[in-house]
């Protein structure tokens, strides 16, 4: 079946319903683990939990200082953690170092903060060049400007460890709830994309 | 194994595409490929260097010119055909029932204890550390210099930092090897460390400035220098 | 350019596939393509190292799904779109046309001079020597180490061999430097050396023994140790 | 056009007739030109002009010396030579050393000894896999079993030097014409992918 491509989406769906059918045929899965195992990533993981984290560093400098130590047991206060998150470490960016995170040979992320990745976290373009030219591809690719001089640090999550930024919290949020600072981080300023929205939006 | 999935630093591939309000499941289909993922390797059918190695061992062309879940459903079909769970002909001829009849429903089982391991995997993961009783090679500071290694089965030495000089800059816990693990060759456990290499080691005079790389490598890829 | 086509030491293309009896054409398109090389390039309206990168720039998923001369013809539309000797638009429509009616004829026009400087070209080549007043900078012996460059254009030294220690086994004259040429940058011709690498520096543990690469690189490729 | 892959043959065809055609129009080319130059190569430039090159050096050792030292001069005294193939180097098999040719950045091949190179040559398998495991390419791929304690030498085709392997002389060819040896050299013996026919076939 694989030996022409690219396959049709017609194709790929009657394979992946084939696949599926036989292994409920043989008592080996059942349809309503997947769905609601799937279904999770489509509902309560995804960056919000990621942006809840960060939230509470901005706002809790204990709880940072134990996020950048070890960020598995500071999220596991928080009841975050899981798989594809179970070694977490956090890189803080500042005023002088930015980090940016990827994965050269698959698409390996933080699923627990993060949910699952998007495409272009995926797809080749994005993993070959970030390592290469990270400045070029923040700026061309993601509309966010690096200056020269501050430092860039790539991650290639090439093993078990997963990598999520801690971006600078935004000017202007002094006395926000962290319920409000959490609405202002993104999904992309915790790869290091991107930064977190201003308080006037 | 020197394969097109190992990507860092490779040119010509064109922009980042970055899709607006991306749903997480673009379609039923990719979220049947997930979810079956979760069932089949949530309950060992395979492991996660089993399956990585899956996709990579897709031609070159197939790779590169299919979707992310289209090789998530290769890696998952070769596995389980390999290990005997699932019978080739048998799931050829019941993707051309479906191909003929798209509208044709599959299968509904319930299985609440599957639903509830798999719940509790989401939640808790599977970890791949181990417990050594060895010492780490390397500390933090210390510099090192990653094999020229080609090796022809799975590993998680990408080729853009192999050769290089670089320092470590953590010292993790140890996990199992990819490179053991993904061709039914024990866990091997060993330490992993996140190795810091300057932009200029890896690229020379096309390095940025003011870059570094951080790579994540176990103990068998690095030698003291 | 680290491009698809920079192929040495990949893994995972699976098996040499042999034709026997294979014809020098398989079809009349290949000849065609073939011949329109021959007379757009032999004219000079563009060099053999823009042709060459014409391809290098393709795709990579293009690339490896694509036939040998469909590659020729990507390139060959490509630079003579470029230089604004075919327009595009007219192209592709002239496509169309054939496409509708594959059993139509190319108009023939007879160019007894073209025939002449073309059989003139196959008989005795352009060659890309050139004289050079400095002395080669290496000689036979030296050690010498490939420099680790990772340009965004197009390039002879294969990633295989950079930043790798070779030994000079063979000073050859200069020739037109195609880093530069194909870049209508000017020809800066260098001299070229064959560099003699052991597999073990090339591939470590993974060489096969009694083996030696010789490659053909630029002066300026090379540093010496 | 190209936006979609891979193409078919009818497309192909058509694209290469509308670019000769519009060439054609414009004046710039003449299709008995390119009829003639690409059909030289279908009928005296080919493995048989190699072969005449390799049973001469086999017959006469001025003659194979000048060709070890200066392959295109030699060439020259044959009245071979042209387009890819402006400076050749003739590399020496032997009891102790086996040369092999590949290309891994292209297809580059001494067209005037060999003609044009077939697609095994041209494809990205020999390409990638000669320089690194070319034993096993040679044993696996074209049944070529190269002893252990021989030196395998491989060329990458990288520059503007085109090189010739010039295989050993059979065993019992002595007091054979040239000719006569010319019939027993094969194009694979001149890559280095094969050794020369024996007289008994």
């Amino acid at each position: 079946m694989s030996d022409s491509y690219p396959a049709s989406e017609a194709e790929i769906s009657a394979r992946a319903k084939a696949l599926e059918s036989l292994l409920v045929e043989k008592g080996l899965i059942g349809t309503d683990a997947i769905d609601k195992a799937a279904g999770a990533y489509e509902s309560d993981i995804g960056p919000m939990v990621g942006a809840k984290v960060v939230a509470r560093a901005w706002s809790d400098p204990g709880f940072k200082e134990q996020l950048l130590e070890d960020a598995s047991a500071a999220c596991a206060r928080l009841d975050v953690g899981g798989m594809q998150g179970e070694h977490m470490v956090a890189v803080e960016n500042s005023e002088q170092v930015h980090n940016v995170v990827v994965c050269t040979l698959c698409s390996c992320y933080p699923w627990p903060v993060l949910g699952l990745p998007p495409n272009w976290y995926k797809y080749p373009q994005y993993r070959s060049r970030t390592v290469m030219e990270p400045r070029k591809v923040l700026k061309e690719e993601f509309g966010l400007d690096v200056d020269e001089s501050v430092d860039i640090r790539v991650w290639d999550s090439s093993a078990e460890i997963r990598y999520l930024v801690l971006p600078e919290r935004p000017e202007g949020t002094e006395g926000m709830s962290e319920e409000e600072l959490a609405s202002l981080v993104t999904r992309d300023s915790m790869i290091g994309v991107g930064k977190p929205r201003t308080p006037e939006g | 194994m020197n394969g097109v999935h190992d990507l860092g630093g490779m040119q010509g591939l064109g922009g980042v595409d970055v899709e607006g309000n991306e749903p997480v499941f673009h379609n039923p289909w990719e979220k049947a490929i997930f979810g079956t993922m979760l069932a089949t390797m949530g309950q060992g059918m395979y492991n996660l260097d089993e399956f990585r190695h899956g996709i990579e061992v897709m031609s070159p062309a197939h790779y590169l010119t299919s979707s992310y879940y289209e090789h998530w459903l290769e890696t998952i079909e070769k596995n389980l055909i390999e290990k005997g769970i699932i019978d080739r002909d048998e799931l050829d001829a019941r993707t051309q029932e479906f191909l003929k009849d798209p509208a044709a429903p599959v299968p509904q089982r319930e299985d609440p204890e599957l639903a509830e391991s798999l719940s509790r995997l989401v939640r808790s993961g599977a970890s791949t550390r181990r417990e050594v009783s060895a010492k780490p090679q390397f500390e933090v500071g210390d510099r090192v210099r990653t094999r020229n290694v080609h090796p022809r089965g799975h590993t998680r030495l990408p080729q853009y930092v192999r050769d290089k000089q670089g320092v470590v800059e953590r010292v993790y816990d140890a996990f199992v090897l990819p490179d053991a693990n993904a061709h039914g060759e024990g866990e091997n456990p060993q330490y992993v460390y996140s190795v810091r290499f300057e932009a200029e080691e890896v690229w020379g005079d096309s390095a940025e400035p003011r870059e570094v790389v951080y790579v994540d490598l176990w103990e068998s890829y690095l030698e003291p220098l």
